[in-house]
C-alpha cells in the first residue's frame, strides 16, 4: 500500500538522510529510530507531504502523494498540541472532524474522549488542562477520524503510564483492523511486532 | 550643435541644477550599484578562497 | 461546502471566546475617525470633503490590524497543518478562514460606517452609497490581506512587513471605494466605480485563496 | 533536439549558470556603454531645445527611459518567479532576487528625476501626478519583495514566498496602473506631463531609445553580477563551487 523509495532530504545546507525507502502493508507498523536531530520529525513531514522531499518517490495505493485520496487515509498527529485552547475538548473534537468534512455526532465523539479518560473534562477549555490531558484530546482524534495510515510522530510523549499502555492498545487494536502506523521515538514502544527503520 | 560655449552647455538655459541634478543623480546610483554588487561577489569569493585554503591545511594529503 | 462553513463556524466560535481581538480592530475604527475633525477643526464643508477619504483609510488601517492573527494562531498551535492535510482542498478552507475574518473585522466596519459618518455632516444618501461601497471594498481587503498574512507567517517583523506588503495592493479598492462617495457628492454617476469595485472583488475572491493557499504550504515546509 | 534540451538544462543550474554570466558580464557592459554614450550625445548635442520647455525637457532622456525599466524589470522578475515555481529551477528565484535592486534603482530614478523635473515645470518638486504616483506605488512594491526575501531566512522558501508576491504584484499593477490614472483624471490633475512633453521630434525618440537600450544593457550587467554572488552565497558548501574559484 504505502511505498518509499530514495527518499532525501536536507534542512538548510546540512544533508539529513539520502536512500530511505520502505514498504508498508495492511497490518504492518514502522518503527522510525534514530538520535535526536537525526531527521525523524523532517521524514515524517516529509511523508505526509507538508514539505517536499530532495529526491525520492512515495507512492500510496499505487498513486503518487500528495493526493486527495492519500490524505483521506491519513492521520498525522505531530510534536503541536494542534487543539484550540479556548475551546472545550468536544468542540475541539467536533469542529475538527467537521473541517475534515466528517460528521461525527456528540454520542461518538463523548465516547472517545471517555475511553481516553477524559470523563468530567469534556466541557471544560483545553487551556486548563494538564499538558498530558490536552495530547489525550489530540490523541481523541484517532477513534472519530477513519483513518488507514496514522502517522504519530512522538505520540508517546507527555503521557502518562496509563496512556503510553492505552495509546499502545489503540495502536494494536487498529493494526488488527487492517490498518498501518508509523511511529518515532527513541523509546522502545509498547506495541508488538513492527519493522524498524533507523537513521 | 547649439551650443555656443561650454558655460552655455553647463547653465541649461538656465534649468543647470534640474538637469545636472537629474543627471548626477544617475551617474551617481548607476556607478555605486555595480560597485557594490562587484564588491558582494569579491567578498563572497575571498570568504570561499579563504575556507577552502583551511580546508585544505586541514587535510594536507589532499584527501578531503 | 460544509467544510467552508464549520471554518466560518469554529473562527467565529473562537472569536466570542475572545472579544477583545475583534472589538480592538472596531474601536481603531471609531476612534481614529473622530480623531481627524479634533486635528483638522470643524468647519463642516472641509470635513464632508475629506470624510470618505478618512473612513476609508481608517477602515483600510483597522481591517490590517486583525490580519497578523488570521493565520498565526493556527499556525502556532499545529491547526494549521492539520488543516493543509485534511481530507478538505486546503483552498476551501482557507476561504472560510478569510469569510470569517470579514465577517469579524469588515463587517462591524460597514454597519458602524453610516454613524461615523455622521460626525463628518454626510447626509443620508451619501451615508447610503458610503455603506454600499464599503460593503463591496471591506472583503476586498480581507482577501487581499489574507496574501500578505501567509507571505508573512512566521517570519521576523511580520506584523511591519505585512503592511508593507498589503498596502500598495489596497490602493484601487481606496480610489474607488473612498471615489464613490466622493463622486456622489459632487453629484456625478457613481455606477462606474461600484462596478469596477465589484468586478475586483470577483476578480480577488477568485484569485486570493488559491495565491494564499500556495503561500501557507509554502509556510508549513 | 534531445541535445538542444539537455543544453539548456544546463545552463539552468547554478553551475553551468555562474561561468556563462561571467562570460556575458563583459559583453552587456560594452554593449551598455556604447549605447550610453550614443544615446548621451543625442541628449544633449543633437536634440534640439524644447519650444515650451526650454533646456529642462532634457531630463526627458534618464527620465522615461528609468521608468520603461522600473516597469519591465517588473515584469521579467514575475516571469523568473514564474518559471521558479512552475519547473522548481534553482537559478530563476536568484535571478528575480537579482533583479528587484536593480528594479527599485529604477523606480527611484524615475521619481528622483521627475520631481528635478516637476519643480521647474509645475512650481513644485512633488505633483500627485497619475505615472508619479504609480511609479511610487511600483517602487513600494519592489520594496516590498525585497523585505519579504530578506525576513524569510530558508533562501528557498524565499525564493517561493517571493515569487508568488511578484505575481499577486504584476497581476495587480495594471489595476493599480488603471485605477491611479482614473483617480487623477476625476481631481483634475496637471495638463504638461513629462512623457509627451515636447513635440517629439524624431531625434528625441532616438535619443531616449539609446538612452533605454544602454540602461537595460546596464541593468542585465548587474544582474548578472549580483546573481553570480547569490550562486556562490547559496552554493558554497557544494563541491563544484570549490572548483569554479579562481
Amino acid at each position: 500500500m504505502l511505498k518509499v523509495s530514495g527518499l532525501a532530504c536536507s534542512r538548510g545546507e546540512r544533508r539529513l538522510f539520502t536512500d530511505v525507502g520502505f514498504s508498508l502493508e495492511t497490518g504492518e507498523w514502522l518503527h522510525v529510530q534514530g538520535s535526536n536531530g537525526a531527521g525523524k520529525t523532517s521524514l515524517m513531514r516529509l511523508l505526509v507531504g507538508l514539505s517536499p522531499a530532495d529526491a525520492g518517490e512515495i507512492n500510496w495505493r499505487g498513486e503518487p502523494t500528495p493526493s486527495l485520496e492519500f490524505r483521506r487515509d491519513l492521520i498525522y498527529l505531530g510534536h503541536h498540541a494542534a487543539v484550540k485552547e479556548d475551546l472545550t475538548p468536544l468542540e475541539n473534537l467536533r469542529l475538527a472532524a467537521a473541517l475534515d468534512g466528517i460528521a461525527v455526532d456528540e454520542r461518538a465523539a463523548l465516547a472517545a474522549l471517555i475511553r481516553l479518560g477524559l470523563r468530567g473534562r469534556e466541557d471544560l477549555p483545553v487551556r486548563v488542562l494538564s499538558a498530558g490531558q490536552k495530547r489525550r484530546v489530540l490523541l481523541a482524534r484517532l477513534l472519530t477520524r477513519p483513518a488507514v495510515l496514522w502517522v504519530l510522530d512522538e505520540a508517546f510523549n507527555a503521557l502518562d503510564v496509563g496512556a503510553v499502555q492505552l495509546l499502545g492498545e489503540l495502536i494494536a487494536e487498529h493494526l488488527a483492523a487492517g490498518g498501518m502506523a508509523i511511529l518515532t521515538s527513541h523509546q522502545p514502544l509498547p506495541v508488538p511486532g513492527g519493522k524498524a527503520l533507523v537513521l | 550643435m547649439h551650443w555656443n560655449s561650454v558655460g552655455e552647455f553647463f547653465a541649461m538655459g538656465g534649468y543647470a541644477l534640474y538637469v545636472w541634478g537629474s543627471f548626477g543623480a544617475c551617474l551617481v546610483l548607476m556607478v555605486a550599484e555595480p560597485l557594490l554588487a562587484k564588491r558582494r561577489l569579491n567578498e563572497v569569493r575571498k570568504n570561499l578562497i579563504r575556507e577552502r585554503l583551511a580546508d585544505e591545511l586541514d587535510h594536507p594529503s589532499g584527501t578531503s | 461546502m460544509n467544510a467552508l462553513l464549520a471554518t466560518v463556524r469554529r473562527d467565529i466560535l473562537l472569536a466570542l471566546r475572545r472579544k477583545s481581538e475583534v472589538l480592538t480592530a472596531v474601536f481603531f475604527f471609531v476612534i481614529v475617525t473622530s480623531l481627524f475633525p479634533l486635528g483638522i477643526g470643524p468647519e463642516p464643508a472641509l470635513l464632508k470633503k475629506i470624510a470618505p477619504g478618512i473612513l476609508w483609510v481608517a477602515a483600510l488601517l483597522a481591517t490590517l490590524l486583525g490580519l497578523p492573527r488570521l493565520f498565526a494562531a493556527d499556525h502556532v498551535d499545529g491547526t494549521l497543518e492539520q488543516m493543509a492535510l485534511s481530507p478538505s482542498p486546503l483552498g476551501l478552507l482557507v476561504a472560510g478562514k478569510i469569510l470569517a475574518h470579514w465577517l469579524l473585522c469588515g463587517l462591524p466596519l460597514v454597519l458602524l460606517a453610516p454613524v461615523l459618518g455622521l460626525q463628518f455632516d454626510l447626509d443620508a444618501s451619501a451615508l447610503g452609497i458610503l455603506t454600499l461601497a464599503l460593503l463591496l471594498g471591506t472583503p476586498l481587503l480581507s482577501l487581499i490581506g489574507a496574501i500578505g498574512a501567509a507571505l508573512t507567517l512566521g517570519v521576523r517583523g511580520g506584523g511591519v512587513l505585512l503592511a508593507l506588503l498589503v498596502l500598495p495592493l489596497y490602493i484601487p479598492a481606496l480610489i474607488f471605494g473612498a471615489g464613490a462617495v466622493e463622486a456622489h457628492i459632487a453629484g456625478l454617476d457613481i455606477g462606474g466605480h461600484l462596478s469596477l469595485l465589484a468586478a475586483m472583488l470577483v476578480l480577488a475572491a477568485f484569485f486570493a485563496p488559491w495565491a494564499t493557499t500556495a503561500a501557507l504550504r509554502v509556510a508549513l515546509e | 533536439m534531445r541535445q538542444s534540451i539537455i543544453h539548456w538544462f544546463k545552463f539552468a543550474s547554478p553551475q553551468g549558470f555562474y561561468p556563462l554570466a561571467g562570460r556575458m558580464i563583459p559583453w552587456f557592459w560594452a554593449a551598455a556603454a556604447i549605447f550610453g554614450i550614443s544615446g548621451l550625445w543625442i541628449s544633449f548635442f543633437v536634440a534640439p531645445t524644447d519650444a515650451q520647455q526650454g533646456e529642462g525637457y532634457r531630463i526627458i532622456f534618464i527620465h522615461v527611459p528609468a521608468s520603461w525599466m522600473s516597469m519591465f524589470i517588473y515584469l521579467v522578475m514575475a516571469f523568473w518567479a514564474a518559471l521558479g515555481l512552475a519547473l522548481n529551477t534553482r537559478v530563476s528565484g536568484m535571478m528575480a532576487q537579482a533583479l528587484a535592486p536593480t528594479g527599485a534603482l529604477m523606480a527611484a530614478l524615475s521619481l528622483w528625476t521627475g520631481a528635478f523635473w516637476g519643480k521647474p515645470m509645475w512650481g513644485a518638486w512633488w505633483v500627485w501626478d497619475a505615472r508619479l504616483t504609480s511609479e511610487l506605488i511600483l517602487f513600494f512594491l519592489y520594496l516590498g519583495f525585497m523585505a519579504l526575501q530578506a525576513a524569510i531566512d530558508d533562501p528557498r522558501r524565499a525564493d517561493k514566498a517571493g515569487a508568488i508576491l511578484a505575481l499577486v504584484g504584476v497581476v495587480n499593477i495594471p489595476i493599480i496602473y488603471f485605477s491611479v490614472k482614473w483617480w487623477n483624471t476625476l481631481h483634475q490633475g496637471s495638463t504638461i506631463n513629462l512623457n509627451k512633453a515636447p513635440s517629439m521630434a524624431q531625434t528625441m525618440l532616438w535619443g531616449m531609445l539609446l538612452m533605454a537600450l544602454a540602461f537595460w544593457m546596464y541593468s542585465i550587467a548587474v544582474a548578472l553580477t549580483r546573481v553570480r554572488a547569490i550562486i556562490l552565497e547559496r552554493e558554497r558548501h557544494t563541491e563544484w563551487v570549490k572548483h569554479a574559484l579562481e
